[in-house]
């Protein structure tokens, strides 16, 4: 290596290379895999078509992690995995093994260190989070707070495999939604326009760009005393931030005023249903920190449902279209409201145009 | 099993290698999460921050807890960065410095990791190492986009930290108006799955990439995520403005013993419940009390392979499809990836740079033609998938829409 | 059947009534289509024309077989009405009548029909001597939206003819920017589905609406359809602002015996192919071999009745559920009515009378709210079905949607 | 009655009473029907609770009726039907007896006359069309006269029972489509902007009228020789032909531009799947009277393709949704073009948005 010193030439690498960080047992059957297994919570068996098989322990983290913990994690993979790991894309660890003897061990090892072995299957994973107060310059609240709450709560549902199939959760700490769609998330929804810092504004706003970042030309340029500024039509505004992201005087963050909203039936994947977008069931819930219990308790409420009445292989949102959406309020104790009836662009394509009705 | 359970009450110690607890100011809020069994960052960081005695640290757990208080965020963006690049560093200035001087700066840098989310314990002990060196000792394993970020660090440390790193084989990630880091699912790797590579895809694109990642200039940011099938473990369609998704042409391969097997363990009613009922266009059926799949009618959905993944895997003519326009929900509303193109061979290196080739077409289109802070997606909202398989050269097909339009509102070519 | 078949072919004679064949000019495009077996409008024209000899019949025989050799239409509007009304004629003046001044003049009267589109012989007969008193003698069974049209008038007979019918009891229809003409389906004059009177409905409905009816000066059109059931006859939902749809509310009726029998006959593959497979939300299940309805589950799609009529009957709590804003392609592209009164009894004249209320109310708002030349279904589309709501003072209620919405793009009350 | 030279004061009476025009067998058994069979293409047995049982039997009309068509109609109904008759919304005409014994007199009359018997149960039913250069003002072709041609090569089909399903059929002599969704639809397409007559403009137009009508404000107010005028921006315009109601002067239509297109998958009934739109699948077909043989031969095509493979109770819109639009295209011949891909305010929802692939 070169002594600090020294100027070094970037080398514009692009990601780090991946071979070296494959198992030896993984290069050998790389792409010749037959099928896998479960054994049991928190493990994958994995066979390739020479009959080798690789077993994979995955266990939960903060993602919020520290050079500390990344080195405890370092040590279990040296002592049961030949030196290879791999972050799932749900912040999962996973430790590949081709020696099934360590697979028990390790999980020991790993629970007693505070790391939950599961994740796997028809179980609640991880949760797909965000930055918030921690480190965000947009955000409403905190994101690992609320997912440290929520998992708190799911930490069985995390190392079991007893939902009718997996279940995916994201938190946001802002409407952008970093955090992606997922069967249950929980979205920080902004409730009132944006107040105007008007001196602020005068300092650090490019005026077009936060008129040309409204998606209802809400915003229209302005003077305030003597100075060009900007308003917003309160009638038009959907409270939606966007403006926020290019100007932080237009404050859309409220203490009181910023909430939080829940919604289901997100779903990536392709299996069965085509992937669909997530519906709010739950709005107007204080922002509550430390630990949200309000976000928590809805959150259980709707996974008790799913768990009783989903079919297997049904994800949330399969569930509800096969029950229907007023069996789902019904059963969750949850209130439907005309908040939750669609108002923006494609609105008229979520009518009911029939004259199907539940009763 | 004694000891999972163990971990699992409300005792959990961590942060046993940590300092003697008297660095960090009180943050009776945040201690609130080290309660329960889930792994608390909180306890992760007191732990850190207890040993490094880093004034970062306890800066920024000061203003968290304020933020626990008083229920708003404090960071502002600026603008740092390394010689030569135009993004990769997300610049955080505390927006309360008087309040608290030790979380004045408070930088993440976002770092490419390899393909899959590998690591072996060299790599991931050296970055730890420089890391530490340089920044607070926070490392998030990974952002949403697939980083490594490295969070916490000031702005006259980056360049030698991101010096360091690039020995190492690192290397920025992307941010602002130009490519993004991409994901891709652990594939080959590990998952029999996979309808082709698609770390080697991954590679492949993002070095070619490179230039506009480091130094944006496009309208808007563009994600690419490659997940080796339709079970889209990487959120693609949803999440990126590229989904390179593997799938393939011919019929499912099926192993008639395992799947005579399967009904054995799991009886006749699951077969029909679980597997015939479900399949989204009826493509198979029991005849004879046999399961039978109609590949015409077979839309790669995944789903009687993911039930049986012992008798059932993907067919041989594999490749990859493409869809476009994935984004959340900023301004239009979410966006989902739409099918662009159907299939593509992805085995060989031309197949591969042929690829390459469409996706710059696609983003050359989209740059000439799209508007600021529009994802492509929204762009072709705008103007209409026509204009832009014309733009771009793309054949039309009928795999590209759920139906014809119902409305007779074009003006016709004759 | 020996009959019938003879008169599918080539051969068949109309207008055996007709004239000598030499009053008509040449129309050599048109009588290509007296060819063929359907029975042949031109045919009854000429019939008619040859016999009655009336000038404004070869006048629009010529002036259309002209259309059809420069493939142009040659007809302009105008304003033509009858003493106190503002609409009901559909005005037609040649743009060539130079070329044919005998097609001059040709308007259309519009006329309500009873509700049913039933008659008795007298009735018709009536209506045709009328008719050809005053007029061309065509009329068409019916107009899309339900008038018997009366085509061919000039405008100097239009009131004498109107006060002719209206002592036998005709009334015209609509026109323009106000309510429209109706249509019920069959209903309780014949049909086991029927959960309502929608003939009585219909009349009591159109009889309140004659004002406007006459004398439009709303937005634009309102049309109203009656249905019995879900089955949906009168394509209410397509086709008219305001769609009153039968249904009920209880359990399916099942004569159990009668399912037995549908079993016997048709098969136990038939049941679940044609009954338990196309129930839209798996409602019906086989259990222990019989068929069996969770009726929390249905619908009321109406198929599984469809097919087992004599078994299978709609439930004992009958009313109606009302949509709104239905219309066809123009400006916004088909609009389907949307579910805004999930159910409401249509049984006693109070029962009517509260609905005749809510539709003044609906109507109100739209008058209030709307704009020249928006359909109701615009209108709410435009300022969305939440203010519409509010407006008239309805409950919402989960069946008005498919889904809750997936953008969090709205101003909360609170 | 009145004589005609007394002043009648009209009676605003509305729709005609119809109690009167019921068959006593009807009053008797109003709304108390049990249950109805189909004994052979174009009767009904109704059978009521009573134990009453009425027969229908049903025929095609030109609907383009004529006083004398009608006289013969009400002597049939005379001889058969004790004085009774009504017509279906399909301008199908039925008469009502509750006597058996007079179906089949009256069906060989009926057709002896040219009448065909038919229309009921799982056959092609009569067309719903609309008034053309016979009546209209803004039409760009006939109504009734590409009805008959359809309606010859699809006799048998009304007269049998050998669909899958009901198929409802319509055509429409503009873009309005005053003939509405069906299963297949023959519609006036629009292929040009209106090219507007200045001169007759400057006469007629209630040109702000004509502006707002614009769905895509692609109208806008100019000056033309001095004289107040409209100019049409054709990169926006979409052809829809709104303007032309608005506007004579604004004229879509043309001798050679306007052509048809043919849409497919219409549903009006709630039964099984919701009522659904439908989808463009042929255009640029000529508009070619006296017989429009393009337009008949696609038809054909599509209605033998779902009359082979649609499975009992599927629509043609259901049948296709079943073997997918791919299918769809094949077995008809016809092709998908870029032209059929949404272009208007929801065309988005209209994307795949999946990777659910049919090769
Ligand atoms: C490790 C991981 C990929 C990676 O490279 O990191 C992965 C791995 C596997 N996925 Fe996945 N999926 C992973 C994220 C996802 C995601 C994305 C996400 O979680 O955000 C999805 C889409 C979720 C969605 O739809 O919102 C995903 C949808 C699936 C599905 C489809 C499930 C469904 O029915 O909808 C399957 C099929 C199955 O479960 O059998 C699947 C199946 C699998 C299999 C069984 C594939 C295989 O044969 O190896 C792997 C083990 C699954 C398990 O844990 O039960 N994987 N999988 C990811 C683990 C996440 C975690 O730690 O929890
Ligand atoms: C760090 C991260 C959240 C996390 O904790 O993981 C994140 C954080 C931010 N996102 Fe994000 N986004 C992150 C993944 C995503 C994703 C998920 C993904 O990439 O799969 C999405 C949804 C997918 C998409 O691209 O739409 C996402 C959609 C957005 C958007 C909305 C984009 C849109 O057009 O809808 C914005 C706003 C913008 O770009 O103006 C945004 C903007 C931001 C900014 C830059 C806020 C801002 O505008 O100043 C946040 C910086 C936070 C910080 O201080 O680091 N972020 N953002 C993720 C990036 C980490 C990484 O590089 O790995
Ligand atoms: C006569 C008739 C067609 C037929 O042969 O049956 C017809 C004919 C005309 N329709 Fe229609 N429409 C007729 C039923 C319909 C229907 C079907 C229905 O009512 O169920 C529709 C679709 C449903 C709907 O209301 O949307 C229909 C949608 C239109 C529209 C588009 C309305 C919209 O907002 O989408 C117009 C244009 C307008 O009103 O400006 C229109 C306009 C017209 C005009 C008045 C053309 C014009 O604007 O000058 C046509 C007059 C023709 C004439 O010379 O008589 N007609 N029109 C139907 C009325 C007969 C009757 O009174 O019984
Ligand atoms: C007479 C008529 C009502 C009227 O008042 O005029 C009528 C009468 C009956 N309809 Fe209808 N329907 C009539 C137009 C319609 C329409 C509207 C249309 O044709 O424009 C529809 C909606 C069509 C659509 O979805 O586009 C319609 C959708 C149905 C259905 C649902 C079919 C489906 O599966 O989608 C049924 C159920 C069935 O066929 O068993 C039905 C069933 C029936 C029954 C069996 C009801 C009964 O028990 O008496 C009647 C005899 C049907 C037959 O002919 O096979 N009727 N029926 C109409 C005859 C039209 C004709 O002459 O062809
Ligand atoms: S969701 Fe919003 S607040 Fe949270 S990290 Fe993303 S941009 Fe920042
Ligand atoms: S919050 Fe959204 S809608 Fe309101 S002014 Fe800002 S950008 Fe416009
Ligand atoms: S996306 Fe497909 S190939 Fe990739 S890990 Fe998931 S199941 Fe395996
Ligand atoms: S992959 Fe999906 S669509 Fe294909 S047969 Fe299996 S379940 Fe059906
Ligand atoms: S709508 Fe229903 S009640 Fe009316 S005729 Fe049709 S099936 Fe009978
Ligand atoms: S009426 Fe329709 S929804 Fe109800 S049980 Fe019958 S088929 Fe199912
Ligand atoms: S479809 Fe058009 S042209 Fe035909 S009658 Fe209706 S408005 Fe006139
Ligand atoms: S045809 Fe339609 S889009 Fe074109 S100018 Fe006229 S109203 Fe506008």
């Amino acid at each position: 290596m070169s002594s600090p010193e020294k100027k070094w030439k970037t080398v514009e690498s692009g990601p780090h290379s991946y071979e070296e960080a494959l198992h030896p047992v993984v290069r050998k059957n790389y792409g010749k895999w037959k099928y896998h297994e479960i054994p049991k919570p928190g493990v994958l068996k994995h066979v390739a078509h020479s009959g080798d098989a690789i077993y994979t322990v995955r266990a939960g983290t903060p993602r919020q992690d520290t050079v500390d913990m990344l080195r405890r994690l370092c040590d279990v993979a040296d002592k049961y995995s030949d030196g290879y790991l791999r972050f799932t894309v749900r912040n999962n660890v996973e430790f590949l093994t081709p020696n099934e003897a360590n697979v028990e061990p390790m999980i020991l090892e790993l629970e007693a260190m505070g790391f939950p072995v599961g994740g796997t299957g028809m179980c609640v994973s991880s949760v797909s989070h965000t930055q918030g107060w921690l480190h965000c310059d947009i955000p409403a609240t905190d994101a690992s707070g609320v997912v440290k709450s929520m998992m708190d709560t799911l930490y069985h549902e995390f190392r079991g495999m007893e939902m009718p199939n997996k279940v995916r959760l994201s938190t946001s700490c802002c409407a952008i939604n970093c955090g992606g769609q997922a069967d249950i998330a929980v979205v920080v929804k902004h409730t009132r326009p944006p107040r105007i810092n008007h001196d602020h504004l005068a300092t650090i706003c490019e005026l077009p760009k936060a008129v040309a970042r409204c998606p209802v030309a809400a915003i229209r340029p302005t003077v305030i005393n003597g100075k060009k500024s900007l308003m917003v039509d309160e009638e038009k505004c959907i409270c939606c931030g966007a403006c926020f992201g290019a100007c932080p005087a237009m404050e859309i963050n409220h203490p009181e005023h910023s909430k939080f909203a829940i919604w289901v039936g997100g779903k990536n994947s392709n299996a069965r249903s085509k992937p669909s977008t997530m519906s709010i069931v739950a709005h107007n819930l204080p922002n509550n920190p430390p630990r949200w219990p309000e976000v928590t308790d809805v959150i259980g409420k709707i996974l008790t449902a799913y768990k009783e009445g989903g079919r297997p292989w049904e994800r949330v949102g399969e569930w509800i279209n096969r029950i229907g959406w007023k069996r789902f309020f019904e059963e969750t104790g949850l209130t439907f409201d005309d908040d939750m009836i669609d108002s923006y662009r494609h609105a008229r394509t979520t009518f009911n145009q029939s004259a199907h009705v539940r009763f | 099993m004694e000891g999972a359970q163990k971990a699992a009450s409300d005792e959990v110690i961590q942060g046993k290698d940590g300092g003697n607890g008297k660095f960090l100011n009180p943050t009776p809020m945040l201690d609130e999460l080290e309660k329960g069994p889930w792994p608390s960052f909180i306890s992760g960081f007191k732990e850190l921050a207890e040993r490094t005695e880093k004034p970062m640290l306890r800066g920024v757990m000061d203003q968290l807890e304020y933020s626990y208080n008083t229920k708003m965020g404090y960071w502002k963006g600026g603008l740092v960065t390394v010689d030569g690049y135009g993004a990769g560093v997300i610049t955080r200035y505390s927006m309360i410095k008087d309040k608290f001087p030790e979380a004045t700066e408070f930088h993440t840098m976002r770092i490419q990791p390899a393909p899959g989310l590998h690591y072996n314990t060299e790599m991931l002990r050296g970055l730890c190492d420089t890391w530490e060196k340089y920044g607070s000792g926070i490392i998030t394993l990974h952002g949403q986009t697939g980083d490594i970020m490295l969070q916490g660090i000031e702005q006259d440390k980056v360049q030698e930290c991101f010096d360091e790193l690039n020995q190492a084989g690192w290397d920025l990630g992307g941010a602002g108006a130009g490519m993004r880091t991409a994901v891709s699912c652990i594939g080959p790797g590990r998952c029999e799955n996979a309808c082709y590579d698609d770390l080697k895809a991954h590679l492949k694109l993002l070095k070619h990439f490179v230039g506009p990642l480091h130094r944006p200039e496009w309208n808007y940011k563009i994600k690419l995520k490659f997940s080796g099938c339709p079970n889209d473990c990487t959120n693609a369609i949803m999440r990126s403005d590229l989904a390179v998704i593997g799938t393939w042409k011919d019929a499912i391969q099926i192993e008639p013993e395992e799947v005579t097997a399967w009904v054995e363990k799991n009886g006749i009613d699951a077969v029909v419940n679980q597997v015939i009922n479900l399949c989204p266009t009826k493509a198979i059926s029991l005849k004879d009390g046999e399961m039978v799949i109609d590949s015409r009618d077979c839309v790669r959905c995944m789903h009687c392979l993911n039930v049986m993944p012992k008798a059932l895997s993907p067919g041989n003519e594999r490749g990859i499809s493409l869809l476009m326009g994935g984004k959340n929900t900023l301004k239009v509303g979410v966006n989902m990836g739409s099918l662009i193109v159907p299939f593509m061979k992805m085995e060989s290196d031309e197949d591969m740079d042929e690829f390459i080739e469409l996706v710059e077409g696609i983003i050359d289109w989209w740059d000439d033609n799209g508007l600021d802070h529009e994802r492509i997606g929204e762009t072709i909202e705008r103007v209409g998938l026509k204009l832009f398989l014309e733009g771009v050269g793309l054949e039309v097909n009928i795999n590209m829409v759920t139906r014809p339009r119902d409305n007779p509102y074009f003006k016709a070519k004759y």
